[in-house]
C-alpha cells in the first residue's frame, strides 16, 4: 500500500488517471486566468468607445496570421508524437517531439520580432491600454509557451529515458502535455481573433 | 482509441483534415476583418469562426468528445464561472447609479 | 503487497526539508503559518496601542522601529497603514488558509481517505516552497525603502498604483503565494477523487474531506483572476500602463502623465472575484474541523450529513456569485445591486442549514467536555454572531451606512477570529495526538480557552457600537478628529486592553504546545475513540501512512449504533 | 599624525578664503509688478478650526504678493548660463522652509543640491510635505501635530517643483533645487540680492509661478554691484 495507486491505471468510477484529471482542473484554472484577462480586454474596450483603435493599426496582420500557422502546426506535431507513441514508434515519437519544440521557438522569435518593431516605432504598453492589453495578454500567453517548450524539451531529453522502463506513464505523460499544448493554442486562436483581427 | 495499423492511419488523416480545416478557417477569419463590415458584424462572425476552431482542437485534438463525464462537469463549472467573470463587471458599467455623472 | 518501499536512511534534508511526505509538508506549512499568525497578532497589537493612544509615545519598545516609522515612539499614519495592510495580507493569505488548507488538509485528508500520500507528492513539496517564498518576500516587503505595501489587504488603484516599491513586492508575494494555492488545490483534488480507499464512497466521505473539496474548487477556480489582475497591476506600476487609471486623473492637484482610459472597477471586480470565495476558503475547513469534533465528543452521528454535503456544495457555488456586495458603494445601479443583494441572501441559507445542524448533533448527545469540544462548541455561537452580522451589510440599503466602518470589522472578524481561528485551535488539540503520540495537557487548555474566548468578545463586539456610530476602519488615530466618532472613541481603550489580555492568553497554548510534544500524557493510536480512518494509522503514521489492507464498510459517525459492542463503529473495521 | 592633518586642513581653507578676492561682485535690483492688481479672495482655512485660529485678520493668497508700491515678493532670480563648470560647496546650515499658519514660508524657496531642507510644522495639526518633483524622489510624508521638524536632501538638481499638503489643499510651495549657489528669491520689497558673483558676463532669469520667467544679461568685474530690474505684467 506503499505506491500510489492510478499513477497509470485508470481508476474505474472515475475513468481517468491522476495526471489526466490534474491537468484538466489546471487547464481550468488556465481557462479563469485568460477568462480575467480577457473580462478586463472587454471592460477596457467598451470604456474606450469609438476611439479604441482596430487591431491592423498598430499590428501586423501577416506575421500574426503565420505565427498562428506555426502554432497550429505545432499543435499537431504534438498530437502525431503522442500518436507515434501510442504505435510503439519512439524514434517517430523523438521527431515529432523535436518539431513541435522547434515550431514553439520559432513562434517565440516571431513574437519577440514583432515586439521588437513595437518598441523600434516607439509603441510602448505605456501609449494606450489598447497596447497595454496587447502586451499583457501575448505576453502571459508567450510565457506559457515559455513553460510548454521547458516541459517538452525536458520529455524530449532527459524524460524520454523513462520510455524504457516505464513506456505506459511515458505516453501519459506525452499525452498530458500534448492537452497542455492543445490548450495554449485554443487560447491563441481566441488571442490572435481577438487583437489581431477585431 | 488507436489500436492497430490501419486504424491508426485513418486517426492520423483525420487529424491533418483538421489542420487543414483550421488553417483554411483563420484565413477566412482574417479575410473577414480586412472587408471592414461594421464593427459588431466583425465581432460576431470572427468570434464565432474563432469559437468553432476552438471547439474543433477541443474535441478532436484534446479528445474532450470522447472524454469522462467528471471532466465535463469540471469544465461546464468552469465555464459557467467563466461567464460571469467576463460578464458581471460589464453589467456594472451599463447599470450605474442614475442621477450621478458616472465616466466609465 | 506492493514492492516493499526501503526506507533508504534520507538525509536530515531530504527527510525534513525537502521531503515530499505529505505529513511532513503538513507540518512544515503547520509551523509556518502557525508563526505568520503569531506575527500578523502582533501587528496588530501595535496598531491597537496607537487606536487606544493616538500621538503618545509607546513605551520602552517605541524606539526600535526606528525614525521614519515611529519616531520618539510615536506610529506614523504611514506605518500605521503598513501595519493594517500587512496584518490583513499575512492573517489571511499567510496565517489562516496555510493553516487551514496547507496544515490540515495535507495532514488529515490523505489519512481519512486512505491513501499512501497525496496524488502528486513532488507538486505538493512545490506548493509548500512557493508558498515560503512568497511569506519571505511579504516579510522583506517590510524594510524597503517607503516600507511595506500600505493601500490596505485589498490594495485598491489608483493609490496601489501609485504606492511606494512595498506595494510591487506585495503583488510579487501574492503571485507566488497564488500559485502556491493553485497547486495546492489541484492536488487536493485528484487525491480526494483519485486515491479514496475501497468501500469509500462520495457519501461516506468524513465532512472534513467534504470542506477540503469545495475549498480546493474555490482556490482553483477563484485565484486566476486576482493573478490577472495583479500581472495587471503589476504592468500598471512597472510598465506605466492605466489598466486601473482613469484619464483625467489628479493625484494631489498634479494631473497624472498617463495614458488613461483604465478603470479602478475593474481591479476591484476581478478582487472581489477572488476575495469572496477566499472568505469561504477560510471558512470551510473551520466547519469541517467542528463536524468532525462534534461527532466524536457527542457521540452522535452528525445531524443531516448528508444534507450538510448538499450545503456545503451550494455554497461553495454561490460564493462564485456573490462579490459585488463588497462594492454596492462603486456607484452600481439598482439592477446589479439587488442581484448581488439576493445572491448574497441566498448564500446565507447553507451556512444556516450547516450550523443548525450542528446544533442538531448536540440535541440529546453524551457531550464530553474535552479542550477540543470546547473550542468546537465555542464556535457555534460565534460563528453564529458573526453570520447574523453580515446580514445588514448583505442588504444594499443597509450598507449604505455600514459600508467601511468598524461594524465591518466585527462582523468578519467575528467569523474569522472565534470562528476559524477557534476551529483551528480546536483541530490542534484534536489532532496532536495523532501526530505526536502524546495529549496537550488539559489545564493550560483551559487556562488558553477560556481567556480567550472572553477576550475575542471583549474585542469585537465593542467594534459593532463604534461601527453604528459611524467611525469609519483604517483611521490612523481611531476616530478622533472626527465629531461624530467622539462618543464612541473610549471603546478604543477597552478593546486594546483586550486585545493585550488575548496575547496573554495565547502563552499557555504555546507552552502547551512547545511542552506537551516531549512530556505530554502518552496516548494510543485512538485517545478520542474517533470512527474516520486517520486513527486507524499506528501514531504517529509512518512514510505510506497504512500498514495494513484497508476497506470500508459504514458511514464516518457511526456512534453509539443500537446493537454495536462500543459506542463507536469505525469505518474500517468489518464488524463492530 | 592626527592632529596633524586637521591643523594642514584649515589653513588650506583659510587661504582660499582670503586669497580669493574676485568673487566679491555682488548683483541687486528690483522686481516691480505693472498693471491694474486682481484682487484675490482671501484664502478661507475655515476646513481646518487650528489653522483659522492662527489668523486673526484674512489671509491673501501667496500667489501674487505686492507692497503698496507694487514691488513683487516670491520672485526667483538665478544666474542660468555662465557660470565656469564646477563644484560648488555645499552650504551646511539648512534652508529652513515652515508650515507656520498652515501656510507655506517661504512660499518660494531655492535649494543647493545636497543642502538640507528642514521643513516645520508648529501648528499643532496634522500637515502632509507632498513633494511632486520628477527628477528627485517624490515624497509624501506625515506631519502630525507631535512631529514639528523633518529633514530632507534633494539629491539631484531639478527645476521649479510645487510643494503641497493634501490635508490643506490652499497650502502650496514650490522649491527648485540648483546646482549653484548664485539665486536669491525678491522679498516683499521686490529686491533681490546675489552676493559673491566672480566676475564675467551672465544671464539672470527671473522665474514667478503665475506670471512665467524674463531673461537679462548682465556683465560683473570685480568689486562692482550691478542694478538689473525686472517688471512683471498680466499676460
Amino acid at each position: 500500500m506503499q505506491e500510489i495507486p492510478y499513477t497509470v491505471a485508470v481508476r474505474q468510477d472515475t475513468g481517468l488517471y491522476n495526471a489526466k484529471m490534474g491537468i484538466w482542473l489546471f487547464l481550468a484554472s488556465e481557462v479563469m486566468l485568460f477568462g480575467g484577462l480577457f473580462s478586463a480586454y472587454v471592460l477596457l474596450r467598451v470604456g474606450a468607445g469609438e476611439h479604441w483603435p482596430l487591431g491592423a493599426t498598430y499590428l501586423n496582420v501577416a506575421i500574426g496570421t503565420f505565427n498562428t500557422f506555426v502554432l497550429m502546426s505545432s499543435s499537431i506535431t504534438m498530437l502525431m508524437a503522442w500518436a507515434s507513441l501510442k504505435m510503439k514508434n519512439f524514434g517517430h515519437f523523438k521527431m515529432y517531439q523535436g518539431i513541435t519544440i522547434a515550431l514553439a521557438l520559432l513562434f517565440l522569435s516571431v513574437k519577440g520580432y514583432e515586439y521588437s518593431m513595437k518598441f523600434k516605432h516607439h509603441h510602448f504598453p505605456s501609449d494606450n491600454t489598447f497596447l497595454a492589453i496587447y502586451f499583457t495578454l501575448t505576453g502571459i500567453h508567450a510565457l506559457h509557451i515559455i513553460g510548454g517548450v521547458v516541459v517538452n524539451s525536458y520529455l524530449w531529453g532527459p524524460g524520454s529515458k523513462m520510455w524504457q522502463a516505464e513506456p505506459e506513464r511515458f505516453t501519459n505523460r506525452i499525452e498530458v502535455a500534448g492537452l497542455y499544448w492543445h490548450f495554449v493554442d485554443l487560447v491563441w486562436i481566441f488571442l490572435f481573433s481577438v487583437m489581431y483581427l477585431l | 482509441m488507436i489500436a492497430d495499423q490501419n486504424s491508426a492511419q485513418k486517426e492520423i488523416r483525420k487529424y491533418l483534415l483538421i489542420f487543414v480545416v483550421l488553417l483554411s478557417l483563420t484565413l477566412m477569419n482574417v479575410f473577414v476583418s480586412r472587408l471592414h463590415l461594421n464593427i459588431s458584424l466583425t465581432i460576431i462572425i470572427v468570434l464565432s469562426v474563432a469559437a468553432f476552431e476552438a471547439s474543433l482542437v477541443a474535441c478532436q485534438l484534446m479528445h474532450l468528445i470522447s472524454e469522462e463525464k467528471l471532466i465535463y462537469s469540471f469544465l461546464v463549472l468552469t465555464v459557467i464561472f467563466f461567464v460571469f467573470a467576463l460578464f458581471i463587471p460589464l453589467w456594472g458599467i451599463f447599470n450605474p447609479i442614475t442621477g450621478s455623472t458616472h465616466v466609465p | 503487497m506492493s514492492e516493499s518501499h526501503h526506507e533508504h536512511e534520507s538525509s536530515f534534508w531530504k527527510k525534513y526539508i525537502f521531503s515530499v511526505d505529505h505529513k511532513i509538508i503538513g507540518l512544515q506549512y503547520g509551523i509556518t503559518s502557525l508563526i505568520f499568525l503569531l506575527f500578523g497578532f502582533t501587528i496588530m497589537m501595535l496598531m491597537r496601542w496607537q487606536l487606544a493612544y493616538p500621538e503618545q509615545p509607546l513605551p520602552v519598545i517605541g524606539k526600535i522601529f526606528g525614525e521614519n516609522r515611529m519616531p520618539g515612539g510615536i506610529m506614523l499614519p504611514e506605518f500605521y497603514n503598513q501595519l493594517g495592510a500587512m496584518h490583513g495580507t499575512i492573517m489571511v493569505f499567510l496565517g489562516v488558509v496555510p493553516l487551514a488548507v496547507g496544515a490540515f488538509g495535507n495532514y488529515i485528508v490523505p489519512l481519512q481517505i486512505g491513501a499512501p500520500d497525496m496524488a502528486f507528492p513532488k507538486l505538493n513539496m512545490a506548493s509548500y516552497w512557493s508558498f515560503f517564498v512568497g511569506g519571505v518576500i511579504m516579510l522583506v516587503s517590510f524594510f524597503v525603502p517607503g516600507g511595506a505595501a500600505s493601500s490596505g489587504w485589498t490594495s485598491y488603484p489608483p493609490l496601489s498604483d501609485i504606492a511606494t516599491v512595498g506595494q510591487t513586492m506585495w503583488l510579487f508575494g501574492m503571485a507566488f503565494l497564488i500559485t502556491s494555492s493553485l497547486l495546492g488545490s489541484v492536488n487536493f483534488i485528484v487525491t480526494i477523487f483519485q486515491l479514496r480507499v475501497k468501500g469509500l464512497t462520495f457519501m461516506r466521505l468524513p465532512f472534513f474531506v467534504w470542506a477540503q473539496l469545495v475549498t480546493s474548487f474555490l482556490l482553483l477556480l477563484a485565484f486566476p483572476p486576482l493573478e490577472a489582475a495583479s500581472v495587471m497591476q503589476l504592468m500598471d506600476r512597472l510598465a506605466g500602463t492605466s489598466f486601473f487609471l482613469p484619464s483625467g486623473l489628479l493625484i494631489s492637484g498634479q494631473p497624472l502623465a498617463n495614458s488613461g482610459g483604465g478603470s479602478v472597477l475593474l481591479w476591484q471586480h476581478l478582487f472581489w472575484f477572488l476575495a469572496h470565495p477566499e472568505v469561504y476558503v477560510l471558512i470551510l475547513p473551520a466547519m469541517g474541523i467542528v463536524t468532525e469534533i462534534l461527532a466524536n465528543n457527542t457521540r452522535k452521528p452528525i445531524g443531516a450529513y448528508k444534507l450538510m454535503v448538499y450545503a456545503i456544495i451550494f455554497l461553495g457555488f454561490m460564493s462564485f456569485i456573490v462579490w459585488a456586495h463588497h462594492m454596492f458603494l462603486t456607484g452600481m445601479g439598482t439592477a446589479i445591486s439587488s442581484f448581488f443583494q439576493a445572491t448574497t441572501m441566498i448564500i446565507s441559507i447553507p451556512s444556516v442549514v450547516i450550523l443548525a445542524a450542528f446544533f442538531l448533533t448536540l440535541w440529546g448527545g453524551a457531550i464530553r467536555f474535552t479542550i477540543p469540544m470546547l473550542f468546537a462548541l465555542a464556535f457555534l455561537p460565534m460563528f453564529g454572531i458573526g453570520g447574523l452580522t453580515g446580514l445588514p451589510l448583505g442588504l444594499a440599503a443597509a450598507d449604505i451606512h455600514l459600508h467601511d466602518t468598524y461594524y465591518v470589522i466585527g462582523h468578519f472578524h467575528y467569523i474569522v477570529a472565534p470562528g476559524t481561528i477557534f476551529a483551528l485551535f480546536a483541530g490542534i488539540y484534536y489532532w496532536f495526538p495523532k501526530a505526536t503520540g502524546r495529549k496537550m495537557n488539559t489545564l493550560l487548555g483551559h487556562l488558553h480557552f477560556w481567556p480567550s474566548f472572553v477576550c475575542m468578545n471583549l474585542i469585537f463586539m465593542p467594534m459593532f457600537i463604534q461601527g453604528l456610530a459611524g467611525v469609519s476602519r483604517r483611521l490612523y488615530d481611531g476616530g478622533l478628529t472626527y465629531a461624530h466618532a467622539q462618543g464612541a472613541l473610549h471603546w478604543n481603550v477597552f478593546i486594546s486592553m483586550a486585545v493585550w489580555t488575548l496575547a496573554l492568553s495565547q502563552i499557555p497554548f504555546i507552552i502547551n504546545l512547545l511542552v506537551s510534544m516531549k512530556c505530554g500524557e502518552k496516548v494510543g493510536d485512538n485517545p478520542w475513540e474517533a470512527t474516520t480512518l486517520e486513527w486507524a494509522t499506528p501514531t504517529p503514521p509512518p512514510h505510506g501512512n497504512f500498514t495494513r489492507e484497508l476497506s470500508v464498510y459504514r458511514g464516518p459517525y457511526e456512534y453509539s449504533v443500537p446493537g454495536a459492542s462500543r459506542d463507536f463503529s469505525p469505518q474500517y473495521e468489518e464488524k463492530p | 599624525m592626527k592632529k596633524f592633518n586637521t591643523s594642514t586642513c584649515s589653513l588650506i581653507i583659510s587661504v582660499i578664503l582670503l586669497g580669493v578676492p574676485a568673487y566679491a561682485a555682488t548683483i541687486k535690483g528690483v522686481v516691480s509688478y505693472e498693471g491694474e492688481v486682481p484682487n484675490l479672495k482671501p484664502i478661507d482655512m475655515g476646513a481646518d478650526a487650528i489653522c483659522l485660529s492662527k489668523h486673526g485678520s484674512a489671509v491673501m493668497p501667496q500667489i501674487l504678493v505686492l507692497d503698496e508700491n507694487k514691488k513683487m515678493a516670491n520672485v526667483l532670480v538665478q544666474i542660468v548660463s555662465g557660470l565656469p563648470k564646477q563644484e560648488y560647496p555645499v552650504p551646511t546650515e539648512p534652508v529652513v522652509l515652515t508650515q507656520e499658519g498652515c501656510q507655506y514660508h517661504p512660499h518660494v524657496v531655492g535649494v543647493q543640491v545636497g543642502q538640507t531642507v528642514k521643513v516645520l510644522n508648529p501648528d499643532g495639526t496634522l500637515h502632509n510635505v507632498h513633494a511632486l518633483c520628477k527628477v528627485n524622489a517624490e515624497f509624501n510624508l506625515a506631519m502630525p501635530k507631535f512631529r514639528t521638524e523633518m529633514t530632507k536632501v534633494f539629491d539631484k538638481v531639478e527645476t521649479m517643483f510645487p510643494i503641497k499638503c493634501d490635508v490643506h489643499p490652499w497650502m502650496a510651495g514650490w522649491v527648485a533645487v540648483l546646482a549653484h549657489p548664485y539665486f536669491n528669491v525678491s522679498q516683499t520689497n521686490g529686491a533681490f540680492e546675489i552676493a559673491n558673483v566672480p566676475a564675467g558676463t551672465y544671464e539672470l532669469e527671473a522665474w514667478h509661478e503665475k506670471l512665467g520667467t524674463q531673461k537679462a544679461s548682465v556683465t560683473v568685474t570685480a568689486d562692482e554691484t550691478k542694478e538689473v530690474n525686472f517688471t512683471f505684467s498680466r499676460p
